[in-house]
Formats: C-alpha cells, sequence, structure tokens
C-alpha cells in the first residue's frame, strides 16, 4: 500500500510534463489529460484512505522511502512521504476539490486558447501541493511549498499580457519568497539544533532542544506560513492574486494553498507546544489577519476580492486556532476542510456570475441575479449560509469551535481573543450578507449599464473567449451583459461544493469522528471555555444575526449606487487594503527603487570610478610624459646632456662624500 | 703657466661645442659642433699625454681623429641624402619620432 | 726645448702663444656656434682647429699637429664646405628658437656640464706633468708608430676596416639606385595632361634684360613675381630673389621721366583719372 | 606507463583549435562541424575521466608527473580529486553547448563573402579556451597552474574584443569600441590579479623549493615545512587576489558586467560559467590547501565580502536595464555564495559550493544563452525593448522562464540543492551571516521575476511582433540543459557522491570538523 503513495504526486506531474512539454498537438485533448489523471489522484487517495481506515487509529501512518536526495555529511535529505491522517485529510482535499475545479475550468476555459496548458499548470499545482503534505522531512516539504508558489505564479499570471496580472503574480511570488526564507532559515536551525530535519526526529527531539531555540523555529516557521497563508504582514499578495482564472482563486488562493500555512504549524505541533512565545505570537497573528481580512472584505466592491478577504479571514481563524495548542489543532484543520468546500464553492459561484456577465466583477453592476441563473444562486447561497456560520450548516460547527476554544485559552488573552473571533464572526456574516445582496438581490443595476466594456485594456481577456455563443460576443459589443446560467460542466462541481459545505460540518462533528480521526497526530486536549460551551454557540448565532441584519439594513432595504460613494474614512481605508500597500509601495518599493539607483550609480563612479580612475591617472601622467617626447632629437639631445651632467655631478658628490 | 690650462681650454671648447649641437637646426652646423667637441677632446687628450709622459694619449687622438673623419663621411652623406628627399637641412625637419 | 717641456711650469713664450691663440680659438668655436650662415660657422671652426693644430705641436704631439692641419682643416673641412654649397651658401638659418625651453635648457645644460668639468679639473690633482722628453726621445713618429704596431694594432686594424665601411656606407647612401624605368618625354607630357596643369613649358626666369639671373623670379602682368619660372632646387632652398618691387619702381621712374619729357602734368593726369 | 588520459582530455581541445583554425576559409561550416565534433569527443574523454575515477581512492587519481623545468623544480604534474573531476566534466559539457549556441555568431556580415573573418578563429579560441581550463583544473603544479591560469587570458581577450552582438543601437563603430573597453579591462584586472599571484608563486618557491601543490601540501601537513605567519599570510593574499578577481568578488568585480555586456552570449557563458569557475576551484585548491591557517585567519573578512557580493550584485541586477548586465551581476551574487560556501568551512559548505560552481554553470548557461537567442532577434539587449514575448514566443518564453527560476534557485532544480548546502553550511557555523544571506534568496526572485516580467509578458510590443520561436538547434542546445537542471535538482547524488570525499580532505587540510548539532552536542 505504501508504495501507493508516490503515485499520487506521480499523476499530476505525469499530466504536468505531458501537458507542458506535448505542444499544441495536445491542445484538443488536453483538459481531458489534466482532469483524468487528477481524478486518478483522487482515487489513488481513497483507496489509500480506505486502507487507512482498516487500521488501528495509533498505527495508520504509512511511510515511502525513494531515494536519498542530498546526502552530505552530516545532511542527510531524503525523499520520501509520509502519510498519516494529518496529509490523508489534505490529501482527499486536494485531490477531491481539485478534480472538481479541473472539470469546471473545462467549460471555463473553453474558449481560452491556451487551456492546455492552463491544465498543465493546475496539474503541476496538484504534483506540488501533494508534495508539500506527503514530504517526510521539512526540506521536501519546502520544495512542494516553493513549488506551489511557482504554480501559484504560473496561474495568476496566466493571462501574461496584462501588465496587472504580470505585476500581481510577481508580488505574490515576492512576497511569499520572503515567507519562504522563514521555512528555510527554521529548516538551518533544525539542522544545527538536532542534526536532521525529518518530521519525526525533530518532533521527537523538542524536548531536548532550549526553549529559546525552539520559539525561534517556530517563529520562522510562523514567518513562512504568513507568507503562504496570506497573514499580516505578509498578506498584501492574496487581494492581488485575484487576478489569476476564477478557477485558480477557487484551487489555490481559496481552498488549498493558502491553507498550507495552517498546514505547517499543525505539523509542527510539537515544536510550537514547547515554545509558549510563539503560540502566543501565532494567536495574534491569526485574530489581527481575521479582523483586518473581515474589514477589507466590507469595502470591496469587487466580488472576488471581497471573497479574498474573506478568505484572509477564515484562515485567520484557523491560524488562530492552531495558535491555541493542542485545543485548537483539530478545529483548525475541520474549518479548513469545510472552508475549502464552501469557499471554493463561493468562488466557482462567483465566476459563473461573472461568466455569465461578460467577465464584470464589479458588484455594483450586478444585482437581482437570482431568477437569471438559479442553480448558481443556490450553491452560492448554501456556501453563503455554511460561511456565517448559520446552525446545522458546516460552517456553523468549525467557526463556533475555534470560537469556544478561543475563550477556551483562559484569562485575559483568551477573553480578548475570544472577543475578536466573536466580533470577527459579526462582520463575515455583514459582508458575505452584502456580497449575496449586491450580486443576487435588488435592482438590476447591470441595465444599461455598459459592463467592463472590451475597449479596456485590464479587462479579464475571457470575455473574448468564453461567451459560450456568439450573442455574448455581440451582448459585449453592445455593452449590456445577458446574464446566463453557465453549462453543466461547470454548475456539478458547484452543486457538489454545495452539498459539502452543507454536511462536511455536520458529519464530522457528530460523535467528534474529525477529533477521533486526528488526534493520534496533532493530540486534542479538550477546552474549557469560562462560559459554558452553549454560551458561545448562542453568543455567535447571536452576532450572526446582527451582522446579517446590519448588513440587510444597509443594502437590502436601500438601492445599492453604482458609483460607490466616498465612504467613512474607514470604508476608505478597507478599499485601500487599509493602506497596507501603500506602506509596503513608499517603504519597500520606492525605498528600494532609490537604493538599487543609488547602488548603480555608487558602482558605477565609485567602484569602477577607483579603477577607471586609477586608469585616467595613468593615462593622464602618460599623455604629460608624452609631451615631452616631442620628436626632435635635438630635445632629446638635452636630455641627454642633463643626465650627463647629473652623472657627473653625482659622481663627484660621491667622491666628495 | 700651468699646462692644466689646456684642459681648461678643452672644457671651455667641449661645453660651447655642446651647447652649439643643442641649440642650432641646421645639420651642418650641428656636425661641426660635434666636430669641435671632439676636437676639444682631442687637445684633452693630448695635454694628458703630456701629462703622463707617454704617448698612449696621442694615439687615442689618433684614432679619435680616424674614427672622426668616418664619421664626418657618413654623416655628411646622411645629411645629403636627408636634404634631398626633405629639401631642407634642419634637423627639426626630420622628426619622425614625434607621435 | 724637451727639457723645457719636462718641466712643471712652461715658457713664457707659451704662455703668452696659449693666452692669445686660446682665445682666438674660443672666439672661432663661440662664432662656430652663433654664425648664422653655414659658411660662416665652417670658416671659424676652421680658424679654431688650425689654433688646436699648433696647441698640438706646442704639446709635443708634432704628428698630430700635422695631421690636424693636412687631414681635419684641409680635408674634412673642405667637405664640410662642399656639402654646405650642395645644401646652398647664401641660405641664412634663422636663429630664432622653435622648441619651448629649449634654449634656455641648453644653456642652462652647457653652463652646468662647463662648470662641473672644470671643477673636476680643478679637483683632480693634476700636479705633476712628466712631460714627453722621454717618449719622444726616439721621434714623435716613430714612437706613435711603435705603439700603434704593436699595442693598438687590433684597434688599429679596426679603424681602417671602419673607414672602408665608411666609405661604403656614404656611397650607399648618396647614391640614388633608379629603381623604376624614367619615364620617356611621351609619358611625362601626358601625365601633364592628365594632371592638367603647366601644359605649356614653364616660363623663364628673369625680368627685363635687367635681372636675367635664374633667381630672379619673371613678373606675372600685375606685377607680381611668378615662382614658377625658377628653378625648383632654388626654390626649395629658398633663394630666390624679389625684383617686383624694383621693378615697379623703376616702371615708376620710367613713366615719371616720359612725363616730365612730354611736359604733361599731374593735373591732367588728375583730371583724366576723374573722368 | 598508461595512457596519459588527463593530458589527452586537455590535448584534444588544443590540437581541435589548430585543426580549426588551419581549415580553408572559404569552408566555414567544416570548421565549426570540426569545433563541435572536437568538444564532443573532449566530452567523450571527460566522461572516460569521470568513469574512471573512484571517489573513495587516493586523494589524486589518474596523476602523470614529469620533469619540465629542472632548475626550478618545475614539473609536469597533473592529478584530479573529485572536485576538479566535476568542474572538467562541467567545462566539457558546456563547451558543446557554447559552440552549438554560437553557431552563427562569427559569420561574415555580409553573405557570400570570401574575406576570413574570423569564424575558424571563434571556434578555435573557445577549443583553446576549453584546452587551458582543463589543464588549470587538472594541474597540481603551482607553477604549471599559473602558466594556464594566466593564458587563458589571450584567448579570451580575443573573443571578448573581437565578437560582438550583431546588432548594436549605436552603429558598428561604437560598438567595437565598448567591446575593445570591456577586453581590455577583462585584461587589465585579471593581469593585475595574476601579477600579484605570480610574485606570491614565486615567494612560494622561494619559502617551500618546489611547486608541488602535493609536497608542498604533505610537507605543510606533517609540519616540515615551517611557515612564518605573515609570511604565509601574505602569499594567502597573493593567491587569495588573484583567485577574486576572477571569481570575481566585490569590489573586483566591475570587469565582469562589462566582458558579459559587449560578448556574444556563448561567449559571456564562457566567461562566467566556465573561466571564472577557475577562480573559485583554485580558492578551494591552492588557498586552502597551500596556506590553512592562513585561510583560517582570513576567513571572517572574506564572509562579508562574499555576503556584501552576494546583496550588492543581486541589488545592482535589479538596477539593471541591460538584460547581460542583469545576468552578470547576478553571477557576481552567485559567486558570492560559491566563496561564502567554501571558506564556511563545513563539509555542507564546500560541497554546496562545489555543486554550485556545476549548478551555477548549466543555469547561466541555459538563461543566458536563451537571453542570446532572445537578443539575437531583436538586436537590442534592452530590457526595455521587449514585452509580450511570451505571446509570439513562447517556447522561447517557457525556456527562459525555466533558466531564470534556476537563476532563483526554485527548489527541484539544481541550483537549489547548491544554495541551501551553502547556506545550511554557513549557518551552521556562522548563524547571523547565514541569515542575512539569505536575503540574496529573495532578491533574487525580485530580479528574475522583474526580468521576466518586463520582457516575457505584458500587450506584444510592435517590434517583438512575428519573433520567431526558438529553431531546432537553439532547442537542442537548451533543451538538454534543462533536463540536466531537472535531474540534479531531483537527483543530484551521483554529483555529490564524487565531491564529498575531496570536500573531507580539503577540510582536513584546514583541519576543521563539522559543528555538531546542538542536541547532540548537549548530550
Amino acid at each position: 500500500m505504501e508504495n501507493l503513495i508516490a503515485l499520487l504526486i506521480a499523476a499530476p506531474l505525469l499530466g504536468a510534463a505531458v501537458l507542458l512539454c506535448g505542444g499544441r498537438r495536445l491542445d484538443a485533448v488536453g483538459h481531458w489529460i489534466g482532469t483524468v489523471l487528477a481524478a486518478a489522484s483522487f482515487v489513488v487517495g481513497v483507496v489509500l484512505f480506505a486502507d487507512m481506515l482498516g487500521k488501528d487509529p495509533e498505527n495508520r501512518a504509512m511511510h515511502q522511502f525513494l531515494f536519498s536526495w542530498i546526502p552530505v555529511g552530516g545532511f542527510q535529505a531524503d525523499v520520501a512521504f509520509q502519510l498519516d491522517q494529518l496529509s490523508m485529510t489534505f490529501v482527499l482535499l486536494i485531490t477531491g476539490v481539485g478534480s472538481l475545479i479541473h472539470v469546471y475550468s473545462i467549460g471555463y476555459m473553453e474558449h481560452d486558447e491556451r487551456r492546455r496548458r492552463f491544465f498543465g499548470y493546475l496539474n503541476l499545482f496538484l504534483a506540488a501541493m501533494l508534495l508539500l503534505v506527503l514530504a517526510d522531512n521539512y526540506l521536501l516539504l519546502y520544495v512542494g511549498w516553493e513549488g506551489v508558489g511557482l504554480a501559484s505564479y504560473l496561474l495568476i499570471g496566466f493571462w501574461q499580457h496584462k501588465p496587472s496580472a504580470a505585476t500581481a503574480a510577481k508580488k505574490a511570488f515576492l512576497v511569499n519568497r520572503v515567507g519562504d526564507v522563514g521555512l528555510s532559515i527554521a529548516i538551518m536551525l533544525m539542522f544545527t539544533t538536532f542534526g536532521t530535519f525529518a518530521f519525526g526526529p525533530v518532533l521527537e527531539a523538542t524536548g531536548e532542544a532550549t526553549e529559546g531555540k525552539l520559539t525561534a523555529i517556530a517563529l520562522m516557521l510562523l514567518l513562512a506560513a504568513c507568507g503562504k497563508s496570506a497573514q499580516v504582514p505578509l498578506q498584501s499578495w492574496l487581494g492581488d492574486a485575484m487576478e489569476g482564472p476564477t478557477p485558480v482563486s477557487a484551487l489555490i488562493h481559496a481552498a488549498t494553498m493558502v491553507t498550507a500555512g495552517v498546514y505547517l504549524i499543525v505539523r509542527s505541533a510539537d515544536i510550537f507546544n514547547a515554545a509558549p512565545d510563539a503560540q502566543l505570537v501565532t494567536t495574534v497573528v491569526g485574530a489581527v489577519t481575521l479582523m483586518f481580512g473581515a474589514i477589507v472584505g466590507c469595502a470591496k466592491d469587487d466580488i472576488k476580492k471581497a471573497l479574498a478577504g474573506s478568505t484572509m479571514s477564515q484562515i485567520g481563524y484557523m491560524v488562530l486556532a492552531a495558535g491555541l495548542g493542542p485545543i485548537g489543532y483539530v478545529f483548525a484543520i475541520m474549518h479548513l476542510v469545510t472552508h475549502g468546500f464552501f469557499k471554493a464553492g463561493l468562488f466557482l459561484g462567483a465566476g459563473s456570475v461573472m461568466h455569465g456577465m461578460n467577465d464584470e466583477v464589479d458588484m455594483r453592476k450586478y444585482g437581482g441575479l437570482r431568477t437569471y441563473m438559479p442553480i448558481t444562486f443556490i450553491t452560492f447561497g448554501l456556501g453563503y449560509l455554511a460561511i456565517i456560520g448559520f446552525p446545522g450548516l458546516s460552517g456553523f460547527f468549525s467557526k463556533d469551535k475555534i470560537i469556544e476554544a478561543a475563550f477556551a485559552k483562559g484569562g485575559t488573552e483568551g477573553w480578548i481573543l475570544g472577543g475578536v473571533a466573536l466580533l470577527g464572526a459579526a462582520i463575515t456574516a455583514f459582508y458575505m450578507t452584502r456580497v449575496m445582496l449586491m450580486t443576487f438581490f435588488g435592482e438590476e443595476r447591470w441595465r444599461n449599464q455598459p459592463t467592463a466594456s472590451p475597449a479596456e485594456p485590464d479587462v479579464e481577456p475571457a470575455a473574448a473567449h468564453h461567451g459560450a455563443a456568439a450573442s455574448d460576443h455581440a451582448a459585449a459589443a453592445t455593452g449590456e451583459p445577458h446574464p446566463h446560467e453557465s453549462p453543466k460542466v461547470m454548475t456539478i462541481p458547484m452543486i457538489v461544493l454545495a452539498v459539502g459545505s452543507v454536511f462536511a460540518g455536520g458529519f464530522f462533528s457528530i460523535g467528534d469522528r474529525f477529533i477521533h480521526w486526528l488526534e493520534p497526530v496533532t493530540d486534542h486536549a479538550h477546552g474549557n471555555p469560562p462560559i459554558s460551551a452553549g454560551a458561545v454557540t448562542a453568543s455567535t448565532v447571536a452576532v450572526m444575526v446582527i451582522g446579517v441584519g446590519l448588513a440587510w439594513l444597509q443594502y437590502g432595504r436601500r438601492p445599492v449606487p453604482v458609483v460607490a460613494p466616498r465612504g467613512s474614512l474607514l470604508t476608505r481605508a478597507a478599499r485601500r487594503d487599509l493602506y497596507q500597500d501603500d506602506f509596503n509601495h513608499v517603504v519597500l518599493v520606492r525605498g528600494g527603487e532609490h537604493l538599487t539607483r543609488s547602488l548603480v550609480y555608487v558602482d558605477h563612479t565609485l567602484v569602477d570610478g577607483v579603477v577607471n580612475g586609477t586608469a585616467a591617472g595613468m593615462g593622464g601622467l602618460s599623455g604629460r610624459l608624452r609631451r615631452v617626447q616631442n620628436g626632435y632629437a635635438r630635445s632629446y639631445a638635452v636630455s641627454m646632456f642633463g643626465g650627463a651632467a647629473i652623472l657627473i655631478a653625482a659622481t663627484l658628490l660621491m667622491r666628495a662624500v | 703657466m700651468n699646462p692644466v690650462n689646456y684642459l681648461y681650454l678643452a672644457a671651455l671648447l667641449f661645453t660651447i661645442g655642446a651647447t652649439g649641437v643643442l641649440i642650432r637646426r641646421n645639420a651642418i652646423v650641428v656636425f661641426m659642433c660635434v666636430e669641435l667637441m671632439l676636437n676639444a677632446c682631442n687637445l684633452a687628450l693630448v695635454a694628458f699625454s703630456r701629462m703622463h709622459g707617454n704617448l698612449d694619449g696621442q694615439i687615442i687622438a689618433f684614432f679619435t681623429m680616424v674614427v672622426a673623419a668616418a664619421e664626418v663621411v657618413v654623416g655628411l652623406a646622411i645629411i645629403v641624402s636627408l636634404f634631398r628627399s626633405r629639401h631642407s637641412a634642419s634637423v627639426d625637419d626630420a622628426s619622425l619620432m614625434k607621435l | 726645448m724637451t727639457q723645457q717641456l719636462a718641466a712643471y711650469t712652461t715658457s713664457t713664450g707659451e704662455a703668452f702663444q696659449f693666452w692669445v691663440l686660446g682665445t682666438v680659438a674660443v672666439i672661432g668655436a663661440l662664432c662656430t656656434v652663433f654664425m648664422k650662415r653655414a659658411v660662416h660657422s665652417a670658416l671659424c671652426l676652421a680658424g679654431t682647429m688650425i689654433v688646436l693644430a699648433v696647441f698640438y705641436l706646442a704639446n709635443g704631439a708634432y704628428f698630430l699637429g700635422i695631421v690636424q692641419i693636412v687631414v681635419y682643416t684641409g680635408a674634412i673641412m673642405m667637405l664640410f664646405l662642399f656639402v654646405v654649397m650642395l645644401v646652398g651658401v647664401t641660405a641664412a638659418d634663422s636663429l630664432k628658437e622653435t622648441i619651448k625651453g629649449q634654449r634656455w635648457l641648453a644653456l642652462l645644460c652647457g653652463l652646468g656640464f662647463g662648470i662641473l668639468l672644470v671643477a673636476g679639473i680643478g679637483n683632480a690633482a693634476l700636479t705633476e706633468f712628466n712631460g714627453l722628453g722621454q717618449a719622444n726621445s726616439g721621434g714623435n713618429v716613430e714612437g706613435l708608430a711603435a705603439l700603434i704596431f704593436t699595442d693598438y694594432v687590433f684597434a688599429f686594424e679596426l679603424t681602417g676596416a671602419l673607414l672602408i665601411t665608411a666609405a661604403v656606407g656614404a656611397m650607399v647612401l648618396t647614391h640614388r639606385e633608379r629603381t623604376e624605368r624614367a619615364k620617356t618625354q611621351r609619358e611625362l607630357a601626358e601625365q601633364r595632361v592628365r594632371e592638367g596643369k603647366h601644359l605649356p613649358p614653364l616660363p623663364a626666369p628673369g625680368v627685363y634684360a635687367r635681372h636675367n639671373a635664374v633667381d630672379i623670379a619673371g613678373l606675372l602682368p600685375d606685377g607680381t613675381p611668378s615662382e614658377l619660372t625658377v628653378s625648383k632646387t632654388l626654390r626649395d632652398r629658398g633663394q630666390i630673389r624679389d625684383v617686383s618691387t624694383e621693378a615697379l619702381n623703376d616702371l615708376k621712374a620710367l613713366e615719371q621721366r616720359a612725363e616730365d619729357r612730354l611736359e604733361r602734368t599731374n593735373s591732367g593726369k588728375s583730371g583724366e583719372a576723374s573722368k | 606507463m598508461s595512457f596519459p588520459l588527463l593530458t589527452a582530455t586537455a590535448v584534444l581541445p588544443a590540437l581541435g583549435a589548430i585543426a580549426t583554425a588551419a581549415v580553408p576559409a572559404a569552408r566555414r561550416t567544416a570548421a565549426k562541424w570540426l569545433a563541435l565534433i572536437v568538444s564532443l569527443a573532449t566530452l567523450v574523454l571527460a566522461a572516460v575521466v569521470l568513469v574512471r575515477f573512484d571517489p573513495d581512492g587516493d586523494r589524486y587519481q589518474l596523476t602523470e608527473s614529469h620533469a619540465w623545468i629542472k632548475d626550478f623544480g618545475v614539473r609536469y604534474e597533473l592529478g584530479v580529486d573529485g572536485i576538479a573531476v566535476a568542474m572538467i566534466a562541467l567545462t566539457a559539457l558546456l563547451i558543446p553547448f557554447i559552440i552549438l549556441a554560437g553557431w552563427h555568431d562569427a559569420d561574415p556580415l555580409e553573405t557570400g563573402s570570401k574575406r576570413w573573418r574570423p569564424t575558424q578563429g571563434f571556434f578555435a579560441l573557445i577549443l583553446l579556451v576549453e584546452a587551458m581550463v582543463i589543464i588549470s583544473f587538472e594541474a597540481t603544479d603551482v607553477f604549471l597552474f599559473y602558466i594556464f591560469f594566466e593564458a587563458m587570458l589571450i584567448p579570451m581577450y580575443f573573443l571578448i574584443g573581437g565578437f560582438g552582438d550583431r546588432a548594436h543601437e549605436h552603429g558598428e563603430a561604437a560598438a567595437s569600441t565598448q567591446r575593445s573597453y570591456a577586453a581590455v579591462k577583462f585584461l587589465l584586472y585579471n593581469l593585475v590579479g595574476g601579477l600579484i599571484m605570480l610574485a606570491a608563486v614565486i615567494g612560494l618557491y622561494v619559502v617551500a623549493g618546489n611547486f608541488s601543490l602535493t609536497q608542498i601540501a604533505e610537507a605543510r601537513a606533517n609540519g616540515t615545512l615551517d611557515m612564518a605567519t605573515s609570511t604565509e599570510r601574505w602569499l594567502f593574499l597573493g593567491f587569495f587576489f588573484a583567485f577574486a578577481v576572477k571569481a570575481p568578488l566585490w569590489p573586483l568585480h566591475t570587469w565582469l558586467p562589462n566582458a558579459m555586456q559587449e560578448s556574444t552570449a556563448p561567449v559571456a557563458v564562457l566567461i562566467t560559467a566556465v573561466v571564472d569557475k577557475v577562480g573559485t576551484f583554485a580558492m578551494l585548491r591552492f588557498c586552502l590547501q597551500l596556506f590553512p591557517e592562513a585561510s583560517t585567519w582570513a576567513t571572517p573578512a572574506i564572509l562579508v565580502l562574499a555576503l556584501i557580493s552576494i546583496i550588492y550584485g543581486a541589488l545592482l541586477a535589479v538596477g539593471q536595464r541591460d538584460i547581460k548586465r542583469l545576468v552578470a551581476y547576478a553571477s557576481i551574487s552567485h559567486f558570492g555564495f560559491i566563496v561564502l560556501g567554501i571558506f564556511a568551512m563545513t563539509s555542507q559548505g564546500q560541497s554546496g559550493a562545489t555543486l554550485y560552481m556545476v549548478n551555477h554553470g548549466i543555469s547561466t548557461a541555459a538563461l543566458m544563452l536563451v537571453a542570446g537567442f532572445l537578443i539575437s532577434r531583436r538586436g537590442s539587449r534592452l530590457i526595455a525593448d521587449y514585452g509580450g514575448v511570451q505571446k509570439v514566443a513562447p517556447v522561447l518564453a517557457g525556456t527562459f522562464l525555466i533558466g531564470g527560476l534556476a537563476t532563483l534557485s526554485l527548489p527541484g532544480l539544481a541550483p537549489f540543492v547548491s544554495e541551501f548546502l551553502v547556506l545550511v553550511g554557513t549557518f551552521a557555523r556562522y548563524p547571523v551571516i547565514g541569515i542575512i544571506a539569505t536575503v540574496g534568496i529573495v532578491l533574487a526572485a525580485l530580479y528574475t521575476l522583474v526580468l521576466y516580467q518586463r520582457t516575457m509578458t505584458g500587450p506584444v510590443k510592435a517590434e517583438v511582433e512575428g519573433m520567431p520561436d526558438l529553431r531546432v538547434r537553439e532547442l537542442v542546445v537548451v533543451a538538454p540543459l534543462i533536463v540536466l537542471l531537472i535531474f540534479l535538482g531531483v537527483y543530484p547524488k551521483p554529483v555529490t557522491d564524487i565531491v564529498n570525499p575531496a570536500v573531507k580532505q580539503t577540510l582536513s587540510d584546514v583541519q576543521k570538523k563539522d559543528p555538531q548539532p546542538e542536541v547532540e552536542a548537549s548530550k
């Protein structure tokens, strides 16, 4: 059975290789190859899962050693895999949601001439992501870690001819690189501390290391997690990453890749457990991000960016939970999985809306779409209910547990964290209701509204490619969109995900199934909140209702203006990502530009100048000296004569002395 | 009178000749000045001969004369051919060494 | 006489001779350097050399004294004069210095060098003069011959070789071998036509009958001299006599005389001019 | 006596160079093929060396030793250790690609011209450089090494000064002026370095009495050769200076951007991927073995210089407007990593540095050669003159991206392995320096991606429209390099197996041991 693990990665990797090297002759079948191989990987995952269920919970982990990768002195890196319950959860999520999104993309990218390549990149992503969660040491995890970064880079910048997409892709890669530095330093620290960086030995040896070292390692891991999971302060790339095609946003920037940071923290649980300071920092990062994302999500008019803010916020919950230690790990992962379902569903729904609206993303130009695209409306609505934590749906179970665990942290910290989480839940309900109302309810603001005109340079070009019918092209030309439901190949994945959003949470929670499943890997401790669990649940529901109500007052009762009003100070700040990008731009980009420019100048004038100056000095000196060599024999004779005189004088002087 | 005076005279003549070489541009005059320097040397040699009481100084002076004769022959030939090609006997005109 | 030469001091006669002739020699040397014309320089040098010959004789170098006169003054200086004539007797050098600082440097060096030499001689302990009495006892020429053919025979042979080489060298240097066939008259004519100048023969030099010399440029109708009329060699040497002003003056005088004879007045001429 | 395999490996390209130069003027293509075949034959010989070399055997293998200049104790001594074998393999591997990539770089400007525009010379010079580089890697006699270390400059000078990019924005005359400036700068820098090294070589002879690396190192190790501390330090500095110029290390680097900018892409690859490696290789072989104590003494200063190189080179790469200059500054940054790895004095660092030399050779070759293909299409080196190439020439853009990703050390590609080893090796002994060096990783991503974004993405520029994609010859050049990059990234064990024993011995020369992990140390 162990030998199948490599197959999980091999299938999509093969797909990527074939699709990217295959050339145009595979254009016709490329998307099917990609989808089939993704599905094959899912099937293998299911087989392995079934096998795992049949085993004793304590002995479910499987290992596969392929070959020795980098053996140098005491530095031994192997290509070896480890499949335990935690990895298994991820494998199923990645391959399952991944396969669904492959199917969805067949429809979404139908008219894109580079669809084969798109599927190649998607397969590459799946392979890298699976490598990330299957690696049995941190260095191999690092390979997957950067691999998903690469795939993300390629997919965000898939429409490369748009400068904004190319810039967003670059930004994502760079910000992630900063996080990656954290991971690489963490690995180095592990190597110098433990002499190894394989999961097993490192996590077993945590007791022997000093707390200072462990805190350092944990903080570096947290830095890496911040980069990959878009946590403050490295969150700025996620909003821009929405330049990528929507299936990419759903798969990579909502369901899987961005949650890798949570995986890393939970995987390194033993290290974090031994470093309480680092845990505290983790919870703070999570809390700050969940507020940050939520506030940003409230102000964005771009549907994808609003959802991106929401993603950030939800991952903030997970990181917060992960920072709580054994009382939170399981719930972090559980929220991760349910979030994977409903957020992917929401993004696919958003994609479907855009698909029907000539790739318009501004929600102010939506409205009343529920009658035109009923399936999208229902699936999106179910996802919406799940994310706001409507009782009985997925989000309710997972989020409620996190809030409970936050309170259970105890002391002032517990109250603050719990309060923030609760407030976050209210804001979540507010902004999601806002999205829902602006998109599917209210008046049809797209009437007589030329949406994203094709002349506009940075319009998603998919408008030209996947209008599905010729009439759409005509509509694009006249400007007014004709909302319509998407084809089945797109709606079926949405339906499947909606089902997941509804039932996954309940399924996991009944009988604490998920806790028992993960407990052998992550340890679980039951937290005891200072207030009863029932009270927490009640307040969660209450704030959710308040959030929904406020949103209805704001956007349901009153008509939504087509042009965004100026808004309050907070709104304006939130629209600009709380000025975080401006800060980056002024301090890092501008500063960097000045630095490099002045360095180029320094290199040219100072470093090179010393050399060139020496050369010029020599040249000048020889030029002067050359003038003495005027070519007249007589003047040479003078120097000879003078030289002779000097020689005689010297001789006489020497004799005199 | 001390015969050393001959040496002083020779030194004076030699210096005048040398200065002439440096100052004059006409190759022929320059050449004459060279001859003057040689003659000054000869005078010194003859005086030395007298000083030491042997004839070696005179022998050297004799050789100097012979060599000077050879030098004059070649030198004048050079001047003539230079004049033919450049229509000038100025040493400054033969400045091909100049860059 | 040999006794006297052996003495530390010389006779008064020799001292008198030295001071008088020495002065002459120095003046001659200075004139050699500072005379504008090469001919004058050569003559002055010859004078200096003769003085030196006398000094040789006075110093007991009889053979050298004679050789100095015969070979140096007689032969070598004549060679110089020949060359001077070849290059142009009358051409006077400009003594103006063209190289910046050359003259001052040269004078400075000369002065310094001279002082050093004098200082060196003054410093040397030259108090003992043996005189040539003993060396010349068997005759000066015989003494020299004995040395040349014994101790210095090798140098002597080499000198002979040097002389021969010099002779050959001089011939090689001055001899011009025709490397190509001389152009025929026809070819020369064709070349002139091709170059498009001087198709007719060059004009003759001389102005009227009064200045019928080859170094005088003929005058063009406007009274300016035409260098073309003078031989190329003279032109290159710069030995052209310009008589254009003279000719114009002559013409003016001629006209004046003619007017005087015809009793024309200046007023009439000016009146004519005002027309 | 056995077959002199090492001599043959070096002599074959030298003979090939002569033969290529002797090909008649009109038979230009024949000369190219001859050069290619000779370089491939050299590759075969290098492969034989690789196979015959036993990683676990003696330190120097396949040795040859003949008296040469008896009066000065100069011997013709050759021998290879694992590091040298890796470098020879790299050199022999890259030359065929360089020749193939430069196939048309030295063609006559006007077609049909029979004038001897030096096509033959171009390929002959490349082979000559190969011969000299290979023998530099093989020489175990300091004097012999010195001779070829210096002689290499002559063909390189002509390659830089004589052959530039075909098109140039300021016309051929300006290009020629800049070329000769670059070539002279290259020559002067390296000559100054070489001169100082010559003094040190002579000094070494005065102290040691012979030039044999093995003898001196042995005498140093068992204490029979005692050097005064100051003497050893001066000699070390003399050697190191020359190698630092060639490597090039900040602040002796400014010749590299000029040289790479002005020469054709294959020659630029030759400079940075092959010739410069002699500098870092020589640090490892000569500086550490001959002067172990002085090396330890100088380590802090050198590490700081290397660190400056890494960050400074990367920052300057970000600020460049010229593609080739950008790659040159990136190379300076990478050479900083190599030097860092060597002087970290850990097995990871030095193995990583050796691996880095190999990987950097391949990755720069891939990036630079593709850049060269790009430049030859548009006739401009300026980044701003490109845009949207990805749309018209996707394969070109893809290979360029892979080359760039290799340059930024993406995991899965070969340079990652070496860079990480260098960083880990440095971190183990000097944590602060290791952490600062990681900034270089971020900056590498910045300059690579900025370069890719500005040239390949965005709207298609008018001048770029209709640009042909990679041709078969170009694909033949690039594809194997990329395959190699991926292979060595996934499975670098073949190289590390060869290199590790040699590194171990070098470390024992300087009497250093890897630092123990903390947990074990506390036990």
